[in-house]
């Protein structure tokens, strides 16, 4: 079965090329069908692939063609099967498809449908060729391709400048990141000759070579990864991708490709166990953007913007997994989060379709009467995500905060805790405005309110399920040993997990997830006290003040931005090309002819017609070549 | 010190030509009256001939001849030069009433 | 000693004459003294034996062509003073650089007194009989070609005189 | 002799047709009259032939004769109409210029400096009447005027250097002088023999219009009329370059260094003619500077002569007497049905009007302008070539940067052509013969370039 | 004989052209260029069936006193050149259907390909030198006279300024020339100039450089000899842009790779890294510039001088995968920038402006238009499974292996240029639509032909490069190898 991976990229590929080509000449039930069928059949494969693969764990590569080969260095087009990838692909046909299905029932009335279909397949396969590539290259292929089909989902609605900016601005910040993966890929191919992932991931391989090249290595990677991740500093795409389709949102802006990064780095492991300084600056970096952006999501009203910071921060917290060489945990949250943030942004274009575009929670609440399932499916989600056992957000959380505590002591893991219970507080805000209280919004808006289609709730409904009982697949490492996805990963981490070996008792782990619920149920409270028993709603955005404001503007990364990068190209390019291109450089070549004419003005004047002229001329210059002729001895 | 005649030396007509040669160079700048500029061209031709001439006498002995008869030709080129150049005088003095060369000068730059 | 005195007379008068052709500011007055220069020159090839040579140039120079000029100024009406004078500056600038041109020819002809000296000079070359023999063996072509260019001098000269209209 | 005899009695023969009022017998007499000559002179091309001890006739003058016989035989046919529609003088112009071609085969060949005087004179006077042929042209006779008072200024300068060089040498035979140059001089006489070399060089200057002595060349061209210009900036360009580098690489440069002298000559002659012509707006006086320009790379060629030195001239004579003659003709068609206009603005949207003349114009300013693959090219590069073999580079660095400054002008033309549209409704008129031919010289110009070996072997 | 063929064919065909008129001349151009292509591939399976077949060669006495030949032969690097040129001239004629051209237009198109046929393929220096000169005269003529406003002035001085170039570099192949010493004397022979390079000190081998590159660095062109270029491409008729930036900068770059790399190695090895820096500089000078740039036609000349910086920059790298981008980038560029002079051309005749910030919202109306430009966009920021990619990515690994910090400063036209073709793309094509636009009609068939087409093979060539790689390597080797001696 795993020969036919190929399969797998391949049914989405189809339906990009049947939807895209055939466009208007297909009818819209059509366009669903292929649409989502496409993704069904992949994920079929990938469970087909799935099962083999339990029961037979070795590695599988399908060698489809020679891509680029020049001297020595090749890059072949092939696939591997592995666990890891096997994950990956689960997760992403799987929730890639509920996400289909979903939207079916979203875009429905929308002009564009087939377009967005087209475009959510080409994602599809891209997020496949990224996971499933044989070597670096196939991997970037991927890498870009998912930043395309994200350029072309946030810029969905192509009429809006903002959402046009937003695209723009998603596409160049990935793509300063790409230039670092680029970077990190030569330097693989320089230092190791090849790129293909079984050569590379080679401990004694790797040994030969400097411990700085491998740091520097790595870096570059992890700049790849803070791109396609949102990570310090390029995390500022995210909430602006918010943009497009919510359904985009899910499926691209929260369940796979910003968990890209988090793939690479697993991918690499071996490579970033051997580079302590870039793991210590992707858990700090990592803490720093969970904490930056959970502080950021507190103040927003943006439904899909606190999902959005929310996302971001979860990402953080993903990569301080990693960071501490905890990979199984980064990507078991991974899973887990794909289920609990797939939910919740489905949920809220739930919210958002039912509220007519709305996406201001100051102007909803008391939603849970009108729309019950999607309430219940959110209720769902915000528990998962905030941590609470048993479900699927605690288990992987917890592994990552006891991870972070076995490597790196209390005060590490504290300001982890610290990010989840911020997490948890504003999870807990959103859901009590959205659907507590009394409606706030327009009678219009209260009049159109209704429970989204079947197509809609079915997906929301087996999301909810997964992120109940998705957190099974990874018990915790302490008290269930061997247990799901650590298990599965054991065999490609092993590598790693020789340099770097994790230990902590069950006592500590009890005592970590204890203290954890313990201060979770305290945060719900107070989140409860606030905006349900008082009923306090958050002011409008003139009258924010103080560090609310500034929180709530992002902290002016934006607007710092602006200022540091954007206006100075602008002004330096504007400077090129209006004073040095014009008057230095081509002012220079012009200045040779406007020289020459010169001259000729000057010199034609010797001309002057008069013969009197000629005779002094010829007499003088032919008693100068005679003075000089005669007299030079 | 080569004699040409008795007392004189060959450098003394060199000089005596060349003086006049400088002289009729002189006249073509000084003067503005084309006749006369004419009139000094001849001139110059002339101390040209007197110079041959003398160097005639230096090589009498063996090519002296041919250098008389050079002479010869001159002339006849400036009898032939001064027949065309008086009739273009008189063409242009037909269309432009003179023959003061500085006002020729349509042509210019 | 009288041919040196002779030489110097002649010489001067040359230089004489030739400067008055320049500076001479009636036209006739220059065509006249070009003609004493003319025969001071003829002067100096009867002093050289060159009784031939002189003998054209008298009536070549003095008797054709400068009659040819002298009918032209007649003509023309050129015989008062009317040539307009060129500025002083001119005139100062056309005397320096004769002058200059002058000082340079007859310092580098200075090395001719550095040509071998040839004892013998033959006094008979100047004449006709040796000339002719010349002119007719050796410069047969020149002398040939020479036609032509009268050929070309007097078409020309007749077709830019005559009055034509088109 | 051949040669020589068929020329010149074709001119008598032409005057006597006049006489017999049988004009209409002018042209054919004269086409007939060139093919004969071009004929003797390829019938006679394995020996050399020693007319008199004056004259010698070898493949370098034969070839120049051919050269100057095709560029005339070119000019008769293209400015046949010319003849055609002005009754009188016309055959006096034939007459004419078969003389001035006369004394410009005497040019070539000359062995003995009364030929070459003699050879200059014809040639001279011929042109100081065709220039002024035009007798109720202002311009025409300012040219006349001009070129004649300067011409036989420069003959008194040519003449003492001539007078000199017998003093010094004793003879005026160009195998004796050598040999007297070969043997040297004391280091007195030097300088009178340098001040002969001069003279005659400066003389010779004059007539090949090369800096400084090149003042005349730029207004006499203007004012001749077009078709006479045409045939100085060709056939009489080329004699001149003949006879000068017959004399420079006989005896002048067997002593004593000269190239000093005659590098500046040629920075001069390439900067002011280029430069000069950038602003001109008149195109005969473009094409003008344009031949002092061409003067000067000729120039260059004496320069760095040596065995391939002949070559390289006779290709670049003969490549810039038809592109030259190709451009003065178009000018002279334009010239001719545009009364007189010969300003740049008449030749504005002549691409639409004679897309054939246009095109043999542009062919001819892109080959003078030296753009591979046109002949014009080939024959820049054999000179720029053989100079840097020499180690000229910074002077051959110096004619490109000219160059370059030369397209200015020729594109000016050009521009003109085809991107103008046409300011008067003058239509300008061609005959059939005259297209074809204009189109065949262009295509002419294009073939010698690619296989330039088929001029270049010749003196090989 | 093919190769001759090759080069020939279509100066045959020019002539013909010449006795045809309106859209006979279009359509048999058309047919012409086709068969060019015909007799391309046929050279293709020649070569394919055997590199050293001897057809594909040939080498006749020309002007034998100067020992220039006619020597043309078809190698791996050149066959990749003349596909581009036959590849790229029926689209060029095609997309010129709709002007109003004569048949002396498409007469001179051909007469172009002759030329660069004849670039791509000589093998003696002074044969290349008269193709690379008879290039321009076509070029130029077709500028002059379709062109736009100005064009007397910029025609001029793209004309004089690459002519300066060349004959420059005719100083320094003639230097090298006379240091040959064949068995046959002097000569022009591409292996006769290899050696004679080597045997020159390297002060000698410096200058020689020096001139050799100023024509191609103007040519391409090289920051910072590049300022008539984007006049040129903006005043000149798209067709002729076409031709511009298509191919004929290709010359340059094909210059660098054949007639500079080898000649000179010690040159090259000494002031190689001053021309990298200038190529590096150029990329990231004309990217910002493009950044700012309003008119679409200039921001793709811009856009044009960045890629060819890369080009150039990867070919000084002088290893494998530098010269294989080099070549690969070569021809992918050449496709793509087509693809867009179309596009702007498309808008252009559609809108009369090409004033980004006068346009917008084309996509609204013209959909299918809107996607082909975002193909064609995408093989220009260079895409993985674009052909841009395949070319930028060995480029900069190529250039990696020589420099880091270059690399990784060239690297930022990854960057750079996403963010000038997005801002375009936005500009133009997105947004809500204004009054020029709203009229504006979708794609036409021929328009969707030419368009198409140049997706498919941007596509195409990004999937599947494996035999323009291939088919070039062993001539490369070849390359490297002939310096490293």
């Amino acid at each position: 079965m795993s020969q036919l991976a190929w399969l797998v990229p391949l049914f989405p590929l189809l339906g990009f090329a049947i939807i895209g080509l055939a466009n208007r000449n297909l009818s819209k039930s059509v366009t669903s069908l292929l649409g989502s069928g496409s993704i069904l059949a992949s994920f079929v494969v990938s469970l087909l692939i799935f099962f083999e693969k339990v029961s037979q764990p070795t590695p599988t590569i399908v060698h489809l063609f020679d891509w680029i080969t020049v001297g020595k260095f090749s890059a072949k087009f092939s696939f591997l099967i592995d666990p890891l990838s096997t994950i990956f692909l689960l997760v992403i046909t799987g929730v890639g498809f509920l996400i289909h299905l979903y939207s079916t029932g979203y875009m429905h009335d929308d002009d564009g449908f087939r377009r967005f279909f087209a475009y959510l397949n080409l994602f599809i396969f891209f997020m496949l060729l990224l996971v499933l590539g044989d070597n670096f290259l196939v991997m970037f292929v991927g890498w870009e391709g998912v930043g395309l089909c994200s350029y072309l989902l946030i810029g969905y609605w192509f009429s809006n400048t903002d959402y046009n900016n937003a695209a723009k601005k998603a596409f160049i910040m990935n793509r300063i990141g790409d230039l670092g993966f680029l970077i990190g890929i030569f330097l693989i191919y320089k230092q190791l000759g090849s790129i293909d992932y079984q050569t590379v991931f080679n401990v004694t391989t790797l040994s030969k070579i400097s411990p700085s090249a491998i740091t520097a290595i790595t870096l570059c990677l992890f700049v790849g990864a803070t791109g396609k991740s949102a990570q310090i500093p390029l995390f500022t795409w995210l909430p602006d991708a918010m943009a497009g389709p919510t359904p985009v949102s899910a499926l691209i802006h929260a369940a796979t490709m910003v968990t890209a990064g988090v793939y690479m780095i697993a991918r690499s492991n071996i490579l970033f166990s051997l580079a302590p300084l870039t793991q210590d600056i992707i858990l700090y970096v990592g803490l720093g953007t969970a904490l930056l952006t959970a502080s950021i999501g507190l103040f927003q009203n943006d439904i899909k913007k606190v999902l959005a910071y929310s996302t971001v921060s979860q990402l953080g917290l993903m990569f301080a997994a990693l960071g501490v060489g905890a990979y199984s945990a980064g990507v078991f949250h991974v899973v887990t989060h794909a289920f609990f943030k797939a939910l919740l942004f489905l949920g809220a274009g739930s919210v958002i379709h039912g509220m007519g575009g709305e996406q201001d929670i100051r102007k909803m609440g008391g939603l849970r009467q009108a729309m019950p399932i999607t309430f219940w499916t959110f209720v769902i989600g915000t528990v998962a995500i905030s941590g609470i056992p048993p479900f699927a957000g605690f288990f992987s959380k917890d592994q990552i905060l006891a991870e972070i505590l076995a490597h790196k002591g209390i005060g590490i893991t504290a300001v982890a805790m610290l990010v989840s219970l911020m997490t948890c507080f504003y999870m807990f805000r959103l859901l009590f405005l959205t659907f507590f209280g009394n409606f706030r919004g327009t009678q219009e808006q209260k009049h159109h309110l209704h429970e989204s289609p079947l197509s809609m709730t079915i997906p929301l409904m087996v999301l909810a399920f997964f992120s109940t009982v998705g957190g099974f697949i990874g018990f915790p490492h302490g008290i269930g040993h061997g247990m799901g996805i650590h298990h599965w990963l054991d065999g490609f981490l092993a590598q790693s997990v020789a340099i770097k070996p994790s230990h902590f008792s069950a006592g500590q782990e009890w005592t970590l997830i204890g203290v954890a619920v313990g201060l979770l149920a305290g945060i719900i409270f107070w989140a409860m006290k606030t905006y349900l028993t008082d009923g306090k709603i958050p002011v409008k955005d003139s009258e924010m003040e103080g560090f609310q404001k500034v929180v709530y503007n992002k902290y002016y990364v934006d607007e710092t931005y602006n200022s540091l990068i954007t206006k100075p190209l602008n002004n330096i390019s504007a400077g090129i090309s209006n004073f040095i291109e014009t008057k230095i450089i081509d002012g220079g070549v012009n200045g040779i002819g406007s020289f020459t004419k010169w001259l000729s003005s000057g010199i034609r004047t010797i001309q002057t017609g008069n013969v009197d002229l000629y005779f002094f001329a010829m007499t003088i210059s032919a008693m100068l070549i005679l003075l000089i002729k005669l007299f030079d001895k | 010190m080569q004699e040409i005649i008795q007392g004189v030396p060959l450098q003394h007509y060199i000089w005596l030509s060349c003086i006049l040669f400088s002289i009729g160079v002189m006249g073509v700048l000084y003067r503005r009256n084309a006749i006369i500029i004419f009139m000094c061209v001849e001139l110059m031709l002339n101390a040209v001939n007197l110079m041959l001439v003398a160097f005639s006498r230096y090589h009498s002995a063996t090519t002296g001849s041919s250098a008389q008869v050079f002479v010869f030709f001159i002339m006849a080129v400036a009898a032939a030069e001064v027949a065309v150049g008086l009739a273009i005088l008189m063409m242009v003095y037909r269309n432009t009433k003179s023959t003061d060369i500085d006002f020729l000068n349509r042509l210019k730059f | 000693m009288l041919t040196q005195y002779a030489f110097y007379f002649l010489s001067i008068l040359a230089i004489f004459s030739a400067l008055m052709v320049v500076f001479s500011r009636n036209p006739v007055h220059s065509v006249l003294y070009l003609v004493v220069t003319f025969f001071s020159i003829a002067g100096h090839y009867f002093l050289m034996n060159s009784q031939f040579l002189a003998m054209v140039h008298i009536i070549v120079y003095a008797g054709a062509i400068m009659v040819l000029f002298l009918y032209v100024i007649m003509m023309l009406n050129l015989n008062t003073d009317t040539e307009p004078n060129k500025s002083n500056w001119v005139k100062g600038a056309a005397v320096v650089t004769g002058g200059l041109l002058m000082l340079i020819l007859v310092v580098s002809t200075k090395s001719a007194d550095a040509l071998p000296v040839h004892k013998e000079i033959n006094p008979n070359i100047g004449l006709i009989s040796n000339l002719g023999k010349v002119l007719y063996n050796e410069y047969m072509l020149p002398f040939e070609i020479s036609s032509i260019l009268f050929l070309v001098s007097m078409v020309g000269a007749v077709m830019l005189g005559k009055k034509e209209t088109y | 002799m051949n040669e020589l005899l068929t020329l010149a009695s074709v001119g008598i023969l032409i005057l006597l047709a006049d006489m017999l009022n049988l004009k209409k017998l002018a042209f054919p007499i004269a086409m007939l009259g060139l093919a004969t000559s071009i004929a003797f002179s390829i019938n006679s091309w394995n020996r050399t032939e020693m007319l008199y001890g004056m004259l010698r006739m070898d493949r370098f003058a034969l070839a120049f004769n051919v050269i100057m016989c095709s560029a005339t035989f070119l000019w008769c046919v293209l400015s046949e109409d010319y003849f055609e529609e002005r009754e009188a003088g016309t055959t006096d112009r034939y007459a004419l210029v078969f003389f001035a071609l006369t004394g410009g085969l005497c040019m070539v060949s000359y062995t003995n400096m009364v030929m070459l005087f003699i050879g200059i004179e014809i040639l001279s006077i011929a042109m100081y009447v065709l220039a002024g042929s035009h007798k109720y042209n202002r311009d025409s006779n300012e040219a006349a005027f001009k070129y004649f008072l300067m011409g036989s200024f420069a003959s008194g300068f040519l003449l003492f250097g001539i007078a000199l060089l017998y003093g010094v040498t004793g003879s005026f035979e160009m195998v004796k002088i050598a040999e007297k140059v070969k043997e040297g001089f004391h280091f007195d006489q030097t300088s009178l023999l340098v001040l002969a070399l001069m003279m005659m060089i400066i003389g010779m200057a004059f007539k090949l219009s090369v800096a400084p002595f090149h003042f005349w060349a730029p207004d006499v061209y203007q004012g001749s009329p077009t078709i006479i210009t045409a045939f100085m900036a060709t056939v009489v360009k080329m004699a001149a370059f003949g006879a000068f580098y017959r004399l420079l690489t006989n005896f002048v440069m067997l002593y004593g260094s000269w190239s000093d002298i005659l590098t500046v000559m040629v920075v001069l002659t390439l900067f002011i003619s280029n430069v000069s012509a950038v602003l001109q707006h008149n195109v005969k006086r473009i094409l003008a500077y344009s031949s002092i320009a061409h003067a000067g790379y000729m120039l260059m060629a004496c320069l760095s002569s040596n065995d391939s030195g002949d070559s390289s001239i006779l290709y670049y004579t003969a490549v810039y007497s038809l592109s030259s003659m190709a451009a003065f003709m178009v000018l002279y068609l334009v010239d001719d049905s545009k009364e007189g206009r010969t300003d740049i603005g008449a030749f504005h949207g002549l691409a639409k009007k004679q897309p054939v003349l246009a095109l043999a114009m542009t062919i001819a300013l892109l080959s003078m302008a030296g753009i591979p693959p046109l002949s014009g090219f080939m024959a820049k590069y054999y000179i720029f070539a053989e100079a840097v073999h020499e180690g000229m580079t910074g002077l051959v660095f110096f004619a490109i940067c000219m160059s370059l400054v030369s397209l200015y002008y020729y594109m000016k033309i050009i521009i003109a052509m085809y991107f103008h549209d046409a300011d008067d409704h003058a239509v300008v008129n061609a005959n059939p013969l005259q297209v074809g031919l204009l189109a065949v010289s262009a295509a002419a110009m294009l073939l010698l370039g690619i296989f330039p070996d088929s001029i270049y072997q010749l003196l090989l | 004989m093919i190769t001759v063929l090759l080069i020939f064919f279509p100066l045959l065909a020019a002539l013909l052209l010449l006795l045809m008129q309106g859209t006979t001349a279009k359509r048999m151009a058309l047919g012409f260029s086709l068969a060019e292509w015909a007799i391309w591939f046929y050279s293709y399976i020649a070569f394919k069936n055997n590199p050293i077949n001897a057809a594909l060669s040939m080498k006749k006495a020309w002007i034998s006193s100067i020992g220039a030949n006619f020597a043309v032969s078809t190698d791996g690097i050149s066959i990749l050149m003349t596909f581009l040129t036959a590849l790229l001239v029926p689209f060029i004629i095609l997309s010129s259907f709709k002007g109003k051209y004569s048949s002396s237009f498409y007469a001179l198109i051909l007469l172009m390909q002759t030329a660069l046929m004849g670039v791509f393929t000589a093998t003696d220096g002074l044969l290349f030198y008269i193709f690379w000169e008879l290039a321009l005269i076509p070029i130029w003529f077709i500028c002059l006279i379709w062109g736009g406003e100005h064009r007397g002035r910029i025609t001029f001085k793209f004309f004089v300024y690459t002519l300066a170039g060349s004959l420059i570099m005719l100083l320094g192949l003639l230097y090298l020339y006379f240091q040959t010493n064949g068995t046959m004397g002097r000569s022009f022979e591409w292996s006769e100039l290899v050696q004679a390079g080597k045997m020159l000190s390297e002060t000698e081998q410096n200058y020689v450089f020096w001139a050799i590159f100023l024509a191609f660095a103007i040519k391409m062109p090289i920051f910072p000899f590049h300022t008539w270029q984007p006049d040129t491409y903006v005043v000149a008729p798209t067709p002729g842009t076409m031709l511009l930036s298509g191919i004929m900068l290709k010359m340059g770059t094909y210059g660098l790779l054949r007639w500079l790399m080898p000649l000179v190695p010690a040159g090259v090895a000494a002031c190689g890294k001053t021309a990298m820096i200038l190529s590096i500089i150029g990329i990231i000078y004309a990217s910002c510039i493009a950044i700012v740039q309003k008119d679409f036609k200039r921001l793709i000349a811009y856009s044009s001088i960045a890629h060819v910086g890369l080009i150039s920059a990867g070919i000084f790298a002088w290893n494998v995968e530098g010269v294989t981008g080099a070549l690969m980038q070569m021809i992918a560029h050449g496709i793509n920038v087509v693809g867009l002079f179309f596009i702007a051309e498309i808008i252009f005749n559609r809108t009369n402006t090409r004033q980004i910030n006068e346009l917008g919202g084309l996509r609204h109306v013209a959909p299918q238009f809107a996607l082909l430009f975002l193909i064609i966009l995408l093989g220009s920021v260079a895409l993985p499974m674009t052909n841009g990619f395949v070319g930028e990515f060995l480029l900069l690994n190529g250039i990696f292996k020589y420099n880091i910090w270059l690399a990784s400063a060239a690297g930022l036209t990854v960057i750079l240029g996403a963010v000038y073709m997005l801002r375009s793309y936005q500009g133009l094509m997105l947004g809500e639509t204004n009054k020029r636009t709203q009229e504006v009609v979708d794609l036409d068939l021929n328009e969707k032909m030419i368009l198409v087409g140049i997706s498919i093979l941007i596509i195409l060539m990004g999937v599947y490069p494996k035999p323009f790689l291939e088919i070039s390597q062993p001539a490369i080797q070849t390359l490297l190898e002939t310096v490293k001696q």
